[in-house]
């Protein structure tokens, strides 16, 4: 087997982070049966991706990227600018989910899903 | 020298029953112009198809591509010996069928006349295209249409045991239908072609197993329609249908088509060479004789009238599809002119059968004692047909069933002949009680003669007398005896 | 303006445009949105004509947005597949619009303008999709697509629809989420987001395992939005419970830009090379795919609502383009292409047919369906037409599709998938032709002709001419089929 | 919702003075989103989050007669139609979708394009404070009588 070393959980910390994360937010958008807490499993789930496109631009030692005298390296921006992007996709879709929810709740009186499928039947 | 001749009769062949399909559901409100557009199209059809045939005999053939799906595949029509007759075969007797099917169903003021013509004018549309198609995948396009502008005819009394008679029709047809579709891509594979040649397109470039399997695929693909045992069970319970449907498309279109199939997958597709070569030819003959014999004494414990012609016609079927497997000339012209004359005088029985139940709503056999005494002229003609059944001179099937036996005897097949001969036996012993029950038995009450109307009459008598030219004047000029002549090129 | 070099652009903005001014129409005059949305969509009908004409005359097109050049900024490439999907959309989307017009007046009477924007929303994103040649284009435009659909499933007056939407954008938000970290997996190895930039930068890095996981993430997250069959759990509940015009537009052309987005990243961004050889992608998906087709078909015959029933279907059906795209050789190809066209017509076909049925007689359970043929002739002969089609009888155009499908199964050596493809068809005929049967060959007694309205019967029945159209007209197709096929291979 | 929600003196005053405060904060995100960080959409948020605020405090009746449904809708249209209107006039002056450098104005090029974004910027901000407000509006006010599957304003 191989001896994982310190070293290399330490320099991808923020990968390890970041797969901790998704799998947190997937387990609760699959297994949990609250509505909400699956939207909550939902951002998890995306702010984890948010985290590894920012952790993925950032390079040690340089700046963001605005013009400001004096500084000469910056990231790159284009990884910030998707993610603004997803966000919104985020958002968007955070909103859409918790209006349904509310129209659930309204219609079926519950949000627990194994009770909303029994009174579907 | 033989010639492709580029000509696009076979197409306008096919539209012009497409095109009085459509007519008939345009005018579907006018009975008169409707049925108009019913015989002036087969009268039509028939026209341009024996246009064709002196071309033919003259040993070209004519040839039209619509459109190529793949590299080697097209859509395709080539009128060839083999087709022609199919083709004149069908296109005449759905004259015959079209007068016979006015008196049928006025007589008994059925309902949806307009998707009965419709329908079958779709379904002999398809049996043209199969007569004409000139590579396998045309051939299955039509053969697949067949059976879908037949099942809305098999269904056509609407009531719970036609509807499952027709379900009973879908399973067996298109069950074949994927196991021929999947033979075909097989080849397709394998050969890189689909084009019908004579001699065949493939070869023992593949394993022989494989070339059996396959030749096994293809012949349950169209068995299912030539009715072999056991894949036959669906034509007994599609006589619901109304019986020039039976007549026409269960006795002639839609069985032949299977047949046809046979043939074309022995000459053109293997290769009678190479199919004696593996031995399937044999196989094959021995395959069917089985269901020659079981099937007539099937026929024997039926007393409906029309299922027992059913099951002749799946011992008749074999008989044709016996003659071709032997692949020697002389059972190759008795396997073809049976494909022939049985349609004659199968359908001369059906019309009968169809007589009797516009007249007196009898179906059943036990039911008609003396049924010739009311109806002298439908029963003598059934007599006749029913000793061209049994192959007694001077009807034409005593011809086709001289040269089947001649091939056998060719063969060297003893076995063969004692199947043929115990077969007309079993074919007297389940036709004859017929007769004489409607002759020499007295009927419950006698109410003198009641003939049926005289559209229908008419075409019976019209089948009747040719299956008795045919036996007379087998050669006349013209006649399907040169037709076949022509394909002893085959072997 | 030339307009003829701005269409790649012109295509999605347009309807983008017209939806943001739908908000608007819709607080003074209700009523114009419909008109808006017609107008609109003709209007993209006749650009995507024009694009058409001129991909197939002068080539492809490349539109770089605000003047960038890829890969720095977002381009937009219309090719051959593409304008073949912006066709086929914008038709559907013209015809489905005229078929809104009483579905929405029936099913959502008080939403029109909230329908019409997110329905000109759908239409813009599903076009956006299949002209951007940017990765992140084609995910924020997929996002939209989904978003717009989920609300559009749960706009109407049905209870379970909102079930249904809820579990679609759980699904859907998953799949969006998988295929994200796929683009930023790609990002980080490649360091560029255009198509054919990674396209180029891909072949060094085949034995990267981030870019495997990358083109895993893509294919589950997609598998995901073409509900391939482990992962189609959402699509049942979402299709069946949609307003009859969004049950459409989602079987009819969402999957199929789903199926589009997986082509164009399986076979433009990874090459066949890495998804066949040195990942057993095109194995897994082929094998899915063909699970999916039975098991599709198998729980359709179970159902009784006839539009959960032919959403069954459409699992099974999007099975069939899944195999050829697993097949990855020309036929196979040639045959998930042909199989988008035809499903798209025949699904949306027998999808509208089924929602005039419940518009005028209220009835959703097959059993019900009795001597429909007589009361609904018109409608019912459409039916047919796409069912018969569905099955893969000949010469509709599916038998062909079918065809080449099983055509490319044999070419690869895997005549097992050849086999399921034409068992399934049996499978098919089950379950439509019981409902033919139930419809035209059951005596009724009250049997007066009773149409629904001309603006649903005549959609319906211009998708079925094209059921029969693919089939005859095979021909025109296949060469420039074969022209895409060969362009991706 | 209950009519007034929040009794509280103190976050009434407190929400008075600072809800102008937030929304200038907001405008200066916006109008120098095309030179530093900040831009439409997070100006935008800002610019929502105090009206929400104010909903929040004061009643939703009385955000709405302060800014109603119907301005909100179609501040939202307009603005994404500011948006995608400046992209689209660049090509009336053959320019591509979003080019910004076409206009036939007296100015530079990269004055133009600074001028077009802040149009765009501000286009997006008035899109989002009006979705922002919109959501909460709809969400909050479900109980309220204010029914959001209706267009019904």
């Amino acid at each position: 087997m191989r001896r994982v070393e310190l070293e290399w959980i330490v320099g991808r910390y923020n990968y390890l982070i970041f797969i901790a994360l998704a799998l947190i937010g997937f387990y609760a958008m699959i297994a949990k049966k609250n509505l909400i807490k699956k939207i909550i499993g939902m951002n998890i789930f995306q702010t984890a991706i948010f985290l590894f496109y920012i952790s993925m631009a950032d390079i040690e030692g340089r700046k963001a990227p605005i013009l400001v005298p004096g500084v000469e390296e910056y990231v790159n921006p284009l990884p910030h600018v998707l993610i603004l992007t997803a966000i919104v996709v985020c958002v968007s879709t955070t909103a859409v989910a918790l209006s349904l929810i509310v129209k659930i709740y309204q219609k079926f009186g519950s949000i627990e899903e194994d009770e909303i499928m029994e009174m579907m039947k | 020298m033989k010639m492709d001749i580029i000509s696009i009769k076979p197409i306008l062949a096919v539209l012009v029953s497409l095109m009085a399909a459509i007519l008939i559901v345009v005018f579907r409100d006018y009975r008169n112009i409707r049925e108009f557009w019913t015989i002036s199209a087969s009268i039509i059809k028939f026209t341009i198809i024996s246009s064709m045939l002196p071309c033919i005999l003259t040993g070209n053939t004519l040839y039209y591509e619509l459109f190529s799906v793949l590299p080697n595949i097209s859509v395709a029509f080539r009128v060839d010996a083999l087709g022609i007759l199919f083709g004149i075969l069908a296109s005449f007797l759905w004259i015959l069928t079209s007068i016979y099917s006015i008196g049928y169903m006025r007589s008994l003021d059925e309902h949806s006349q307009t998707r009965y013509y419709a329908f079958f004018a779709l379904a002999l549309s398809s049996a043209t295209g199969i007569a004409f198609s000139a590579n396998l995948l045309t051939l299955f396009i039509f053969y697949e249409t067949l059976t879908l502008s037949t099942y809305p005819l098999v269904v056509h009394k609407e009531t719970p045991k036609a509807r499952s008679a027709g379900r009973r029709y879908l399973i067996y047809t298109l069950s074949g239908s994927v196991i021929l579709l999947f033979a075909i891509i097989l080849s397709y594979s394998i050969a890189g072609t689909l084009d019908f040649v004579n001699g065949g397109f493939l070869s023992k470039s593949t394993s022989i197993t494989n070339l059996q399997i396959l030749f096994a695929m293809f012949i349950i693909g169209f068995g299912v329609k030539s009715a072999f045992m056991p894949l036959h069970s669906w034509l007994p319970s599609a006589m619901i249908a109304p019986t020039p449907v039976s007549a026409l498309l269960h006795a002639v279109a839609v069985v032949k088509a299977g047949i046809f199939g046979v043939i074309r997958v022995i000459y053109f597709v293997f290769g009678s060479e190479l199919l004696l070569d593996m031995g399937l030819g044999m196989a094959l003959a021995y395959f069917v004789s089985f269901t020659i014999i079981v099937a007539s004494l099937f026929a024997l414990v039926q007393d409906n009238l029309k299922r027992r012609l059913a099951y002749s016609t799946i011992s008749q079927l074999s008989y044709i599809a016996l003659g071709v497997a032997l692949s020697n000339p002389n059972g190759l012209m008795g396997g073809v002119l049976h494909f022939v004359y049985h349609a004659f005088m199968k359908i001369t029985l059906f019309f009968c059968a169809g007589a009797i139940y516009v007249v007196t709503h009898k179906e059943n056999i036990s039911e008609l004692n003396g049924i010739g005494r009311k109806m002298p002229i439908t029963m003598s003609m059934f007599f006749i047909a029913v000793l061209g059944m049994c192959g007694f001179p001077p009807t034409c099937g005593f011809i086709s069933k001289w040269y089947l036996l001649l091939g056998s005897a060719e063969a060297n097949q003893l076995l063969l002949i004692i199947v043929l001969i115990v077969s007309t036996l079993l074919n007297i012993a389940y036709f004859f009680p017929i007769v004489l029950r409607a002759f020499f038995k007295k009927p419950a009450k006698q109410n003198g003669i009641e003939e049926a109307p005289p559209l229908m009459l008419i075409p019976i008598i019209i089948t009747a007398l040719i299956s008795v030219l045919l036996g007379i004047w087998p050669d006349a000029p013209y006649s399907f005896f040169h037709i076949v002549r022509l394909m002893e090129g085959y072997i | 303006m030339n307009i003829i070099q701005n269409l790649p652009i012109l295509v999605v903005i347009v309807p983008l445009i017209a939806s943001f001014c739908m908000p608007i129409i819709g607080l003074f005059r209700r009523r114009y949105c419909f008109y808006l949305t017609l107008i609109t969509n003709f209007l993209i009908l006749i650009f995507a004509m024009l694009l058409l004409n001129y991909v197939i005359n002068q080539g492809e097109i490349h539109y770089y947005l605000g003047n960038w050049e890829p890969p720095y900024g977002i381009e937009y490439v219309i090719d051959h597949l593409s304008a073949f999907m912006i066709i086929l959309i914008s038709f559907i989307a013209f015809i489905m619009t005229i078929y809104s017009k009483e579905d929405v007046e029936n099913e959502l009477p008080t939403n029109a303008p909230l329908f019409y924007t997110l329905f000109m929303l759908l239409t813009a994103s599903l076009l956006g999709i299949v002209s951007t040649g940017d990765l992140f284009n084609l995910y924020v435009f997929l996002e939209i697509a989904s978003l717009s659909a989920y609300t559009l499933v749960a706009v109407g007056k049905k209870k379970d629809a909102l079930i249904g939407s809820f579990n679609y954008l759980i699904m859907g938000t998953l799949g969006a989420c998988f295929i994200l970290i796929g683009i930023g997996f790609l990002y980080l190895v490649t360091g560029s987001l255009n198509m054919a930039d990674i396209a180029l930068r891909l072949p060094s890095l085949y034995s990267s395992h981030v870019v495997h996981a990358a083109a895993i993430f893509f294919v589950v997250g997609l598998s995901i939005k073409i509900a391939l069959f482990p992962l189609h759990v959402w699509l049942p509940d979402a299709h069946a419970h949609a307003p009859s015009t969004i049950s459409v537009f989602l079987s009819g052309l969402v999957l199929k830009v789903g199926a589009y987005a997986m082509i164009r990243v399986l076979f433009d961004i990874f090459t066949v090379e890495f998804f066949v050889n040195t990942l057993p992608i095109a194995e897994v998906l082929s094998w899915m795919a063909a699970i999916a087709i039975i098991a599709g078909s198998i729980n359709a015959i179970a159902q009784k609502d006839i539009k959960r029933m032919l959403a069954y279907s459409s699992v099974s059906q999007m099975g069939y383009i899944a195999l050829g795209i697993g097949l990855a050789n020309t036929p196979g190809i040639m045959g998930s292409l042909l199989h988008i066209l035809n499903h798209a017509f025949m699904k949306g076909c027998l999808f509208s047919a089924a929602g005039a049925i419940i518009h005028k007689y209220k009835i959703r359970n097959v059993h019900q369906f009795k001597g429909l043929g007589k009361k609904m002739p018109y409608t019912m002969a459409a039916f047919s037409i796409a069912a018969i089609s569905m099955v893969g009888a000949p010469p509709f155009g599916a038998f062909f599709s079918k065809l080449f499908l099983a055509l490319g199964a044999i070419e690869s050596g895997k005549w097992i998938f050849a086999l399921i493809i034409l068992i399934s068809s049996l499978l098919n005929a089950a379950y439509f032709f019981s409902i033919l049967e139930r419809a035209y060959f059951t005596k009724l007694h009250d049997e007066e002709i009773e149409e629904a309205p001309i603006s649903m019967v005549l959609p319906t029945f211009i998708l079925a001419m094209g059921c029969i159209a693919f089939g005859v007209f095979m021909f025109i197709l296949e060469p420039f089929l074969r022209d895409i096929a060969t362009s991706l291979l | 919702m209950s009519e007034k929600m929040v009794e509280s003196v103190v976050a009434r005053t407190i929400s008075r003075i600072i809800i102008p405060f937030i929304q200038l904060y907001g405008i200066y995100v916006i109008t120098h989103g095309e030179s530093s960080p900040g831009g439409g959409f997070q100006g935008g948020v800002i610019l929502g989050t105090s009206i929400i605020l104010f909903g929040i405090v004061f009643s939703l009746n009385t955000t709405k007669k302060w800014i109603s449904k119907k301005i909100l809708i179609l501040f939202m249209s307009l603005g994404l139609l500011i948006y995608s209107g400046i992209g689209a006039i660049d090509m009336l002056f053959g320019g591509k979708y979003l080019e910004y450098g076409k206009l036939p104005l007296p100015l530079h090029s990269p004055e133009m394009s600074a001028l077009s974004i802040l149009m765009v910027e501000i286009g997006i901000g008035l899109c989002v404070m009006s979705t922002i407000t919109l959501l909460f509006i709809f969400l909050a006010g479900e109980k309220s009588g204010t029914r959001m599957d209706s267009w019904e304003i």
